[in-house]
């Protein structure tokens, strides 16, 4: 057994299930799927008046990775808008090592997926799936 | 005496390396087999000793290389229980598939009925949808019982005069089921339509006798079958390919080729326009005289031994759920199953970390997904080289997953 | 330094065998070339050690085979100056055109044109003759010179508003003719036409700059190129590819399934239905690899220094006659001639009896051998690897073929 | 060089080319292809009340082999029926190693080409185009 993949604070994320569920009139909401694996996340946002995150819930039917990610992000999300996102993306790909530099909590906990280039799609999903709701 | 799996195994070169500290516990074999010596032997000699064009060349390297092709095309035919000139090589069982469905499927009209089923991969779906777009047959679709079976008791619905072609899996590559070939036979008899097995999941484990079976049309794939990759066959009744129109157009598969009109071969050559694939069509010969050659009575013992251990191992752990037949009749070595609260990914990552390679997911039958509402198996596809050392390491896999990921 | 052919000659396993007594002064690399012992390594590697289906799978193995095949696509498009996402692996150059004619064909109206050239080989003939009869397209042919290169004279009478599409011979198979792109391209961009070069002839003479070109399709056959059987190359342009409904259907080529409809995976796997022919891929990759890092400056110079001294000893000969373009520019090492009184498959079949293998008749090209009256010609087909030797064992098979048979 | 094919038998009846031309008004004509190699033969025949050959004459566009094959016939098919016809491709088979048995003038001279099997077709192109002629 060679287990570097599901590490403790991975398994923790995913398990938390920040933000799981759905809103109540959501200002948007967007769907993803992973063709390849069938992954599908569903993202519900509110937005305040200046198009930052008030509310965020997710509904994920996915591996454990791609429940972590929503859960990290879904933790970090509220406050933050478009570009606002798209630095906890560049965090996320940081960690995954497609990106140099370096990654920031909660993102950082999935470092150990950089190994394993077949599961990093499922770390993006939600974060896919929130920039296509925010656009 | 027994079936000598280590003989077997020995074979095969890539069971015996190490990966990243790990063995090869190799249960993926759905997705693709691994291939024996004999087949890789047979590749190279025709790179290093025989390598030309067939069927053109005069001299003496084209001469080898067209005996061997032809020499392949008969080993598969042995395999099949059928004449080599009815057998035509493909790229694989995808494009043996959309063969049928463009060219056998330009006779059809508009209204015309392809029954397929739930069950399908998708390689013997989206043929048929696009046959759909293109032509306007109607799609109909057998459905699939709670233990993984098409449901034959819906033939005598879904069948009806406008039905020309029924095409279903012979294996499914999801549960593993066999199909009752007797009974879809005779009902599509009945209403004069045709049947084409898809023979992917079920040439992998031993000769075929497609005379007894009585269908019309007969694919599967090189790869899975301990062939290289870039092959497939086709095999059907002359009297229906003689009648059938071209696929593809080129080299090889013409008469006359005037500016005006080109008048074509007869088959197989019809259908193999181009250059074949003539290394991997030698290499899956190789591998129909490979399993020719095997005990198929001890193999097939040893492969449902090894499916009654697994179904074993998996009921033991807390949480398991096999989709597909319970029992070990009429059923080949695929075993899909469920582990409450963690996902079919997670388990095969896991299982990886146990040098165990499963599939998990879709298995190119996302509408039987659907159908069952599931996220998708764990699935468990054997050989007659895995041994009880492989079932072992994967049970010990999902027991780990079951204990750390819920 | 000069180029040195002994070096590139022990790359190459078969060119040391004696078969029957003879050694091989193989000549009809048109046909199919040689492969090096890198490309058969590389397939080995693949099969020994890290063989699975690509694209879907978790595990290790599933996770070296994609790399490698993806790591294929990268090495092919290198050697096109293009992206690894533009580049589409089919089941060979005949896939390829088919490809094109019925996915980018679909989209074509009646009444539209296709224009292709008297000099085409038959795949890129018959593909848009079928087309022609499936969807009422014109199809339209540029003539040919006396000395075997394709009239572009005749572009601007041909090219009309309703041609939507150029598929012509990068390098004719049959007189070694390298094509003016540029003037075509210039000519088809002015009405609106796309481009499609058949490159299957210039691909085994080294990297092709596809941006310089500024095509909109190519198409090429790894067999002829040094690679495996089974593959061949699409590359398209994005834009277009991803406005093209697919050709097959299958596994991987979609985005989701239902029984009612399915959408489709962007290009390249929108084209790629089913398993690819992944260790062919791979076996390619490494032929484009093993091409690039070639001297082809000293290789062209010498397979140029090939023709000149076959030229000049078929002129020694009575009664030989060149088909072709005399001069050396602008040509490639493939050279057709015709020995009065002797019919070319008998000058192939002497040619034989002396180890050289060359290839006689239509080579596939029938409308130009009708065009000129000709019961054939004998081609002699070059590579880097070919010498001196080979050469001169040609001649005096000639020269006794001269003798004897007439 | 290894040359068992082109035997000097083979070569003179190619030369001979005996019946080589064409009939005015024949009974029957026949044309075969052979698409592989491009070779083409056009046979006339004229035939008595009992349908056995009278003349015979063969346009040959191919090979030696082929050209050599049609001579033959030619010299020998003269007073030959359908059935007289059959004996001298049975002849031919014999000749190439495809039937046991002995086998005869002039046919026997075509026994180099049984070890060259894509040669085979172009010795019986002719025969197959007088079966048609005859048929
Ligand atoms: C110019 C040309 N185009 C197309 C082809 C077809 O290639 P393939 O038979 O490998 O598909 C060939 C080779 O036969 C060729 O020479
Ligand atoms: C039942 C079945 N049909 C068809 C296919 C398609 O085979 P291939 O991808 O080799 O063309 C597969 C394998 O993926 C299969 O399992």
């Amino acid at each position: 057994m060679s287990d570097q993949l599901y590490q403790e604070r991975i398994v923790a994320l995913a398990k938390a299930k920040t933000g799981a569920g759905k809103l109540e009139n959501p200002t948007k909401t967007a769907r993803r799927d992973n063709p390849l694996c069938g992954d599908r996340v569903i993202l519900d946002v509110k937005l305040d008046g200046e198009g930052r995150i008030a509310e965020i819930a997710h509904q994920v039917r996915g591996c454990l990775l791609c429940q972590a990610s929503a859960s990290a992000l879904s933790s970090v999300a509220v406050g933050r808008d478009a570009a606002g996102i798209s630095e906890l993306r560049h965090d996320a790909e940081r960690a995954l090592g497609r990106e140099p530099g370096e990654t920031h909590e909660p993102f950082d906990a999935f470092a150990p997926v950089a190994a394993h280039k077949s599961r990093q799609d499922c770390v993006l999903l939600p974060l896919e799936a929130l920039k296509d709701a925010l656009s | 005496m027994s079936f000598d799996v280590t003989a077997v195994r020995g074979q095969f070169p890539i069971l015996a390396e190490i990966i990243d500290g790990l063995p090869v516990h190799y249960l993926d074999n759905g997705a693709s087999a691994q291939t024996p010596l004999a087949v890789i032997d047979a590749v190279r000699h025709y790179e290093t000793t025989g390598r030309a064009n067939v069927l053109r060349g005069v001299h003496r390297l084209a001469e080898r290389a067209t005996e061997s092709y032809e020499n392949a095309r008969a080993q598969v035919a042995a395999f099949l229980g059928v004449q080599p000139m009815e057998v035509i090589f493909t790229g694989g069982c995808t494009a043996a598939i959309n063969l049928v469905a463009f060219s056998y499927g330009s006779l059809l009209k508009p209204g015309d009925r392809v029954l397929i089923s739930e069950i399908e991969h998708h390689s013997n779906i989206v043929p048929w949808q696009l046959l759909r777009s293109r032509a306007g047959i109607e799609l109909d679709m057998l459905p699939v019982t709670t233990d993984g079976r098409i449901d034959l008791g819906a033939l005598s619905r879904l069948l009806t005069p406008r039905t020309k072609l029924v095409s279903l899996a012979h294996v499914s590559n999801v549960t593993g089921a066999l199909l009752d070939v007797r009974a879809v036979v005779e009902a599509a008899k009945a209403v004069g339509a045709r049947v084409m097995l898809d023979g992917a999941q079920r040439a992998p484990h031993g000769p075929v006798d497609l005379p007894s079976l009585g269908v019309d049309f007969y694919a599967f794939a090189g790869h899975k079958a301990y062939g290289p990759n870039g092959i497939g066959v086709l095999w059907g009744r002359p009297e229906l390919l003689d009648a059938m129109p071209p696929f593809m157009g080129g080299g090889s598969m013409i008469g006359r080729v005037t500016l005006a009109e080109t008048t074509w071969a007869p088959s197989p050559r019809r259908f193999e326009a181009g250059t074949p694939a003539i290394g991997p069509a030698i290499g899956l010969g190789a591998a129909c005289a490979w399993m020719q050659a095997l005990d198929w009575t001890g193999a097939h013992d040893h492969e449902m031994a090894l499916v009654q251990r697994l179904m074993d191992g998996l009921q033991r752990i807390d949480g398991t759920q096999i989709f597909g037949p319970a029992s070990l009749q009429n059923r080949y070595p695929v075993v899909s199953f469920m582990l409450d609260g963690v996902h079919p990914h997670d388990v095969a990552q896991t299982l990886d970390s146990f040098g165990v390679a499963v599939r998990a997911g879709h298995h190119c039958a996302q509408p039987l997904m659907d159908r069952f509402d599931l996220d998708g198996t764990t699935r468990v596809s054997m050989a007659p080289y895995n041994d009880n050392s492989d079932i072992d390491a994967l049970l010990a896999g999902v027991a780990h997953a079951a204990k750390t990921l819920r």
